[in-house]
């Protein structure tokens, strides 16, 4: 054929069909009105439930103010949620892009855990280095060790067709169990101590702290830019590159992906690789920035806490990033709530899915406050 | 609000996990009592909340600060560093070199797990002791060394082959179920040493215990016997008191409050409390319902061992 | 029966589907309903059968205004619909998906299948429609599928039968014998809406015929009084060309080669049984066979989808045996999947995103940093749409969101714009209206005289003859004849038999 | 006319993809051999003795001991059907080989570990049924949500959410009434989670996720706020074994089968009952039909809507009354995040299973199996760390699934939302 693709002159109707359909209303009301009404519904429930277990009026309305003031109401709140959202967001990119490749990684956990324990290994292995180089070469040990542990999860799909649900929920288990071990052994426990703890992160490796400089508790860390370019990084690798339709195509639709000849055993190992790296990466940030060694549990459920913030940013790296300060926002909030309210911290749950529910199903939110909508029909239906 | 306060931070078992945050609020709480003071806690989820938790009592609210668990060793030293002028006290660690405005509070568990295992190996019917632990460290292990040397001592000194199985003090590896909150597994760990013959098991797993208690009750104590860990588990579970042999004493309650009151009256001084048999920090409870079936010469030789252990004539470490 | 749709008026946002349709269907009567690609024919007739509800207007049984909240009421009303896209489970028998919500109990609300099987068999008899009551859905051809769906429809005593595009997967001898069974359903009474996009077709079986544009009816007629020309006419606004214009091929080099390629299947059955052929450049060769004979396994052995087990791939003199789907791409070869759904495009991507499905990677589109340059997607993808006239107000909506017939062109317009030496086309034409055949056809052709090799797969034994230069017949795996078809000379008889499997000996 | 035939018939010798695979299967074998032969040898002389019966049995059975030759003889065994295979196996007999394999070298391993000890079989195999129960269940509400194509993350929570309710209601009321109250709450997660999804059009995921996070969030903040200082709310009467008589004086299988308590029988029975509910009733087929082509299933006039509810619904109590055997079933009293991740692995039981009742049972045995064979292994004192011990049932899952089970098919429509138009 003499067309060749690239290089087109178009004429009007061409570009005519480069009109890209506005959102319209229904898409800002899906935006912003409905996790506003969410929010709000999700604290008069959680006011309700508090009720009913006999905490007093007053009590409750202490503990919403302290909520407030605990994630955004001073610089220390604020630090506390960006230091809280760093590794859930890190974790979350993993899971949303390997949602968008079509794999449903719930391994996010182990990750974490291989990621830390290896950044921890690591930085501790050559306390000599200088942190220009310690820090970034113990991030990058923790993003190895993540897409290793991942990768695994992913060679089995591609090659046996090993349903990566079972396999990383197996790996999540097993993960806490071989930390355990690790922490033991005596290179790694730290001297003088029963206990398994491995040793500290040398000061050169760990994450400087940002505004210790104002106020040496303020613990929010270097890992909040690695987060952010990784948000950025994401964004571009899946909507900009190459690789990223491929993940996208093939999550899609797999079929059409292999007859576009991408090479699906490739992309499912490459997507969980990926996956793993960020989630190693979160562990590491963990490891690094905050804990400065890695201990049994210190992965603390943020895998988890990622799937969610995963699903609820519609695994779109903006809207991870979105979700995963709301979240790191409601865990700082919810431990002023235990201070000033002595509101047990679990109630934070309780809100965080109920928020949760009332943001992924807008029609429930409609249906709940019909006046905050238009009515029309279009506006509706996504 | 001139009150005299003292406030405690869990680790990530909660206040409630029938083991050391518990017990050490239990020392808060009698400090209430008798001493009119206030008590406040702060429950941590995960590890990062520990200094953050800290930060939030260091406004000079608190009198003083009780931390629990080794866990929190690093988090209590930093912020106990930082502000020279609180008052700190941690369970369960030690600090070398001591820092002078934290007390840490450590126990010598195994004499009291000693006396557990020589008593047990008294009591067995079958000849056959089980025990297992959360995970594989060494908060945990102590108990079970100090229960397998305790039933040593005995079959040395009545020519009996009693075997205590889910520990090896040696390889020092056992029987562990991994984790310290499924229930279910206490009572299927204990089914596996039933099943192996053993009537009389110790579980070191905090509240997953309490699934081992739930077995022996359902198979009557004549079959199994549990002894309890950390606190006289008679008090913690009364709805099964009835299973437990007795219960191998870690007294934080005790220490906390001894903490607090020397806060009280200005005799704090950072260092460090070991709790034993001698100051009672550890010890063995009551035999609850096996009260009448623990034989007189038994209980006579638990007395001689205990003070055998506190002149230092009998070695818990089974050398 | 009679039925009548008053008014009717059904909008999918702001894609009005259909405007105030009024439509009388008769018992003992086959009603031909014909329109482009996207006209509202499917949407209609999902009205009739309770699946849609209409926005406006009202549907009239026997006079009576009726009103459907679900396909029940339809089947109630006795109302059947065979669909376009088949809907049958594939992991269920023939007697399951047949007995499905009607299905006879025994006691304990036991599914009663003997008695199913009986009811089936029943039905096979009355009306000759052979059908083994007890195979996999999946593992039947498409012909005998289509069976099953009227067997459905029969079993729940309908009355109005709607027929959605029901030929558009059958042989023609298929297509006789479905005729044959049309027919015989008349006869008993019943009424007949038979959509289609095959104009002989429609001429040949019905007693009248609608003309659907752009969800309004545009014109009613007798096909004792119309022919081909008219109809297309009709329906596209324009005069349509059926014939292929083409100048007599002018082979040129070998673009591609197989020699004695050999697929086996999981049980080791050969699907492809030593094929061996040629298509040089400048030519078109056609592909003829009835579906499910190794035509779909030969295009994948070709386009690297599927590794044969024994064989020779050349591709303009280069060995490509073991080379990958995008090798093959690179070197200029397009491939026009059979299954656009399964294969040719993602749904949810916007149409400029499937028009670089398998060329994202192209030089062209090559932005830093392994970036692809969307600006310049985005304004091919533009273009492709103008000349291959798919009907859509952005490029920037979802592929799916397209017409069937749409998104067949958006699948092509990528494959033939390309620079390209060897078209492979897997059925390019199936349920596209005939504006667009015709425009698919004259693309082909218009590849094959620059010089690209042309091979097309087909069911439909008309675009076989009226495209190929020359035309391979598969059977069972094999290559079982080959007529050269200059000028159209092949005898479309003797094609028809080798199709069916006739020896050498009896074809001659 | 041209009308020529290019084919002749000719019968080329072509590597065939089973050839490849029965290949791949013998090196796997052979591989197997030689681990039992090197890794797991025992010396002859040496036994390991298998107990049947503990001391406190009445009846008494004879030890099952094993000589250390047995395992030389299984290295054999799988050697020769490895190079049975390689040379010229097929077929369905590689996957049978492996699997078969795969048993002989947990035969071997049991042995070696065994070897100059003992420990009691019956017990470990009661154990596995035990262990079974929560997991079989999970997997078995997973089927029967899956089948009408709703994918259920949310039986974690309903398990949850059946061990607080069971604990509570058994407390206060009695355990009977804990149990059935265990089982609605279980329902009413179930129609929750099939309004959300069903009727909001909520993504199946996010929903199940959110589910588990209430009430995980539920149940511990009323553990801590209420449990913590009302003990008696928090101790339920258990439901003891209940011995099913003659059948349970059956050596070795009666202990295994008939000395189980209500939930260990549910189990089985409800497995039973969903096989023929799903594959030879009405209900089922209609349930089938919507999983599999939703729309299919709606033209001929199935309520999808509804079927989706009702099977949901039913799959929470499934999953409520599995909850319940947390609490009512083993040690009465509820605890903070107590299943600690059962449901997921419920889940992995019935993807292992293939969406089958009886796959997911299966599933759940085997990792029973696994589960209590870790315990018996940490009693007998073998060289292996007790974390990796305890990995025994997630590795061992990994090995079938990846061995054996291989690509399996969910229902076409799985996960996918239904939109009448
Ligand atoms: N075909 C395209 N042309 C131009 N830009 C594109 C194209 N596809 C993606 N992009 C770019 O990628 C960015 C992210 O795309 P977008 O947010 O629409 O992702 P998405 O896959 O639609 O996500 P979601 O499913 O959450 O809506 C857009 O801002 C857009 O600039
Ligand atoms: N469910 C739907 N949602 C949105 N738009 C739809 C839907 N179904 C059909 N449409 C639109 O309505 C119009 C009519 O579609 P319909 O399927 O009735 O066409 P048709 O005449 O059957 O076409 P074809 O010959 O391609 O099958 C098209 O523009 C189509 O895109
Ligand atoms: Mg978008
Ligand atoms: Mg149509």
């Amino acid at each position: 054929m003499s067309t060749s693709i690239g290089k087109r002159e178009l004429d009007d109707a061409g570009r005519a069909l480069l009109q890209r359909a506005s959102g319209g209303r229904g898409q800002f009301e899906d935006l912003v009105i409905v996790p506003i009404f969410a929010v709000i519904a999700a604290l008069v429930l959680g006011a309700l439930v508090m009720l009913a277990t006999g905490v007093d009026i007053g009590t409750i309305g202490k503990s919403f103010v302290a909520l407030g003031k605990g994630s955004v109401g001073s610089l220390n709140a604020i630090s506390e949620t960006l230091t809280s959202a760093i590794p859930l967001i890190l974790a979350g990119l993993g899971l949303g892009l390997g949602f968008r490749a079509g794999l449903f990684n719930i391994g996010a956990e182990g990750q974490i855990v291989m990621g830390g324990l290896a950044a921890a290994i690591f930085a501790f292995s050559f306390p000599g280095l200088p942190a220009i180089l310690l820090i970034p070469l113990s991030l990058l040990a923790g993003a190895i060790a993540g897409a290793i542990y991942a990768g695994f999860a992913g060679v089995l799909k591609a090659t046996t067709g090993a349903h990566e649900v079972i396999t990383t929920i197996m790996l999540n288990l097993s993960s806490f169990l071989i930390l355990i071990w690790a922490l033991k052994q005596p290179y790694v426990q730290v001297a003088g101590r029963s206990d398994p703890i491995s040793k500290s992160v040398p000061e050169a490796g760990q994450l400087p702290r940002l505004l210790d400089w104002i106020d040496p508790n303020l613990r929010v860390h270097a890992g909040l830019f690695v987060m952010l370019i990784m948000v950025a990084f994401i964004w571009w690798l899946l909507f900009r590159s190459k690789i990223g339709f491929a993940f996208r195509a093939s999550g899609e639709n797999p079929d059409a992906a292999r007859y576009a000849g991408m090479k699906s055993g490739l992309i499912i190992v490459a997507a969980m690789g990926t996956a793993g790296a960020l989630a190693g990466l979160g562990g590491a940030s963990q490891v690094l920035g905050v804990l400065e060694r890695a201990s049994p549990g210190f992965s603390a459920g943020i895998g988890f806490d990622a799937i969610a913030l995963a699903l609820l940013g519609r695994s779109h790296p903006v809207g991870i990033l979105l979700a995963g300060l709301l979240f790191g926002g409601l865990e700082a909030g919810g431990r002023q709530m235990q201070v000033d309210a002595g509101v047990s911290i679990d109630l934070i749950g309780i809100i965080q899915a109920l928020i949760i529910v009332f943001i992924a199903a807008p029609l429930l939110v409609r249906a709940i406050f019909p006046w905050g909508f238009r009515k029309d029909k279009e506006g509706g239906a996504a | 609000a001139s009150a005299f306060t003292a406030c405690q931070v869990t680790d990530t078992g909660g206040i409630d996990d029938s083991g050391f945050n518990q017990t050490a609020w239990k020392g808060v709480e009698d400090a209430i009592a008798a001493d009119g003071i206030e008590g406040r806690f702060l429950e941590s989820q995960q590890e990062s909340d520990y200094a953050a938790n800290l930060n939030s009592l260091l406004d000079g609210s608190c009198d003083v600060i009780i931390t629990v668990g080794f866990l929190m060793g690093d988090a209590t030293k930093t912020a106990a560093e930082a502000n020279p002028d609180q008052k700190f006290s941690i369970v369960d660690f030690a600090y070398d070199p001591t820092i002078p405005n934290v007390v840490g509070q450590v126990y010598a568990t195994e004499q009291a797990a000693f006396l557990a295992g020589y008593l047990a190996a008294g009591m067995t019917q079958t000849g056959i002791l089980g025990t297992f632990g959360g995970i594989n460290i060494p908060p945990v292990t102590v108990f079970m060394d100090g229960f397998v040397h305790g039933a040593n001592l005995y079959n040395e000194r009545h020519g009996t082959s009693v075997s205590v199985l889910g520990w090896n003090p040696d390889s020092k590896e056992g029987l562990f179920t991994g984790n310290f909150d499924q229930l279910d597994d206490g009572r299927a760990f204990a089914q596996n040493l039933y099943d192996e013959g053993a009537d009389i098991v110790m579980p070191v797993a905090g509240p997953v215990g309490l699934g081992s208690a739930s077995l022996a009750d359902e198979l009557g104590t004549d079959a199994l016997k549990i002894i309890g860990v950390d606190a006289d588990q008679t008090q913690t579970d009364p709805e099964k008191a009835h299973v437990y042999l007795t219960s191998v004493l870690k007294r934080m309650d005790s220490t906390v409050h001894q903490v607090i009151q020397s806060a009280m009256d200005g005799s704090f001084e950072g260092g460090l409390v070991v709790g034993t048999l001698e100051n009672e920090g550890v010890g063995l409870a009551g035999f609850g319902s096996f009260e009448d079936a623990v034989p007189a010469e038994l209980k006579a030789e638990l007395d001689e061992i205990r003070a055998g252990i506190i002149d230092g004539s009998i070695s818990v470490t089974g050398m | 029966m009679d039925v009548e749709l008053r008014g009717i008026t059904k909008r999918f946002g702001p894609v009005v589907a259909n405007d105030n349709v009024n439509l009388v269907i008769r018992g003992g009567e086959v009603l031909g309903l014909l329109g482009e690609n996207g006209a509202g024919k499917s949407t209609m007739m999902n009205m009739l059968s309770g699946l849609y509800t209409p926005d406006e207007g009202e549907i009239l049984i026997d006079g009576k205004p009726v009103k459907f909240d679900g396909p029940g009421d339809g089947i109630e009303a006795g109302i059947g619909m065979v669909h376009q896209h088949f809907m049958l489970v594939p992991v269920f028998t023939v007697a399951e998906n047949v007995v499905l919500g009607v299905e006879p109990t025994g006691r304990l609300g036991h599914l009663d299948l003997k008695k199913a099987r009986a009811q089936v068999e029943e039905i096979n008899q009355k009306y000759g429609l052979h059908v083994p009551a007890d195979a996999l859905i999946e593992n039947l051809p498409v012909g005998i599928q289509q069976r099953v769906e009227i067997l459905k429809v029969l079993f729940r005593e309908a009355d109005v039968l709607i027929l959605d595009e029901p030929t558009a997967v059958l042989t023609p001898q298929e297509v006789e014998e479905f005729f044959g069974i049309v027919n015989g359903l008349k006869e008993a009474g019943k009424a007949i809406v038979f959509i289609t996009h095959k104009l002989h077709e429609i001429l040949a079986i019905s007693d009248r015929i609608s003309v659907l544009r752009q969800g309004r009816i545009t014109g009613e007629g007798d096909p004792k009084t119309l022919d081909e020309e008219k109809l297309a006419e009709m329906m596209v606004g324009r005069h349509v060309s059926f014939t292929v214009d083409k100048t007599p091929a002018q082979p040129g080099s070998e673009m591609l080669r197989l020699e004695k390629v050999t697929l086996l299947d999981d049980k080791d059955d050969r699907l492809i049984d030593d094929v061996s052929f040629t298509v040089r450049s400048g030519e078109i060769v056609g592909i003829a066979g009835v579906q499910g004979n190794g035509q779909t396994e030969l295009v994948e052995v070709i386009t690297g989808l599927a590794r044969g087990n024994a064989g020779r791939i050349t591709f303009a003199g280069d060995d490509i045996t073991h080379t990958s789907v995008r090798d093959r791409h690179r070197r200029g070869m397009a491939h026009i999947p059979e299954d656009r759904h399964r294969m040719g495009m993602v749904d949810k991507f916007t149409i400029a995103e499937n028009m670089v499905l398998n060329s994202y990677y192209d030089e062209a589109y090559a932005a830093p940093l392994g970036s692809i340059d969307w600006n310049r997607v985005n304004e091919t993808a533009a273009a492709f749409c103008v000349d291959f006239d798919v009907r859509t107000p952005s490029v920037f909506l979802p592929g799916g969101s397209l017409s069937g017939g749409n998104q067949q062109k958006m699948v092509v317009a990528r494959e033939l714009e390309r620079q390209t030496q060897l078209v492979v086309a897997s059925q390019p034409t199936r349920g596209v209206d005939v504006g667009s055949i015709e425009y698919i056809h004259k693309r082909l052709v218009e590849s094959r005289d620059e010089g690209d090799g042309v091979l097309i797969v087909s069911s439909e034994l008309d675009e076989i003859m009226g495209l190929s230069d020359r035309i391979l017949v598969m059977f069972e795996g094999r290559i079982v004849a080959e007529f050269d078809n200059t000028g159209g000379k092949a005898d479309r008889n003797q094609v028809g038999l080798a199709m069916a499997g006739a020896t050498e000996g009896e074809a001659a | 006319m041209s009308n020529v035939t290019i084919n002749t018939a000719g019968a080329e010798q072509v590597a065939s993809t089973s050839d490849r695979r029965a290949r791949i299967t013998g090196v796997i074998l052979l591989l197997l051999s030689a681990l039992v032969l090197f890794a797991l040898d025992v010396a002859p002389g040496e036994v390991a003795t298998f107990r049947l019966t503990t001391v406190r049995d009445a009846v008494q059975l004879p030890d099952l001991v094993v000589p250390g030759g047995f395992n030389t003889i299984v290295a054999a065994l799988l050697a020769f059907i490895g190079v049975r295979q390689f040379l010229r196996g097929g077929g369905k007999w590689s996957t049978l080989s492996i699997g078969g394999g795969l048993f002989l070298v947990v035969l071997a391993f049991l042995v070696w570990a065994d070897a100059g000890k003992s420990f009691n079989l019956t017990g470990m195999l009661q154990a596995t049924m035990v262990r079974a129960v929560p997991i079989a269940l999970g997997g078995l509400a997973g089927v029967l949500s899956e089948r009408v194509a709703v994918v259920n993350i949310a039986i974690e929570g309903m398990l949850l959410a059946g061990a607080f309710t069971g604990a509570l209601v058994g407390s206060l009321i009695g355990s009977w009434v804990g149990l059935f109250a265990a089982v609605a709450i279980g329902g009413m997660f179930g129609m929750m989670l099939a309004a959300l999804v069903v009727t909001f059009r909520m993504d199946q995921i996010i929903a199940g996720v959110v589910i588990n996070l209430f009430v995980l969030g539920l149940t511990s903040y009323v553990t801590s706020q209420v449990f913590a200082s009302n003990r008696w709310m928090n101790n339920a009467e258990v439901f003891r074994a209940w011995k099913i008589p003659l059948l349970s004086d059956i050596p070795v299988l009666g202990p295994v089968l008939f000395q189980q308590n209500i939930f260990v029988y549910g189990a089985l029975i409800l497995v039973g009952v969903a096989t023929y509910y799903l594959f030879h009733t009405k209900g089922g087929l209609r349930a089938r039909a919507v999983g599999e082509h939703p729309r299919a299933a709606d033209t001929l006039g199935v309520d999808v809507y509804w079927t989706r509810y009702f099977h949901v619904t039913l799959a929470g109590m499934v999953a409520g009354f599995g909850g319940a055997w947390f609490t009512l079933g083993s040690v009465g009293r509820f605890d903070e995040n107590m299943t600690n991740g059962k449901g997921f692995i419920g889940l992995a039981a019935m993807i292992f299973g293939r969406w089958h009742p009886v796959g997911a049972l299966s599933a759940a045995l085997i990792f029973g199996f696994a589960d209590s064979l870790q315990q018996k292994l940490a009693l007998l004192n073998t060289p292996i760390p007790s974390e990796f011990l305890a990995m025994a049932p997630y590795i061992a899952t990994i090995i079938v699934v990846a061995g054996l089970i291989g690509k399996a098919r969910p229902p076409a429509a799985d996960g996918q939302p239904y939109v009448k138009e």
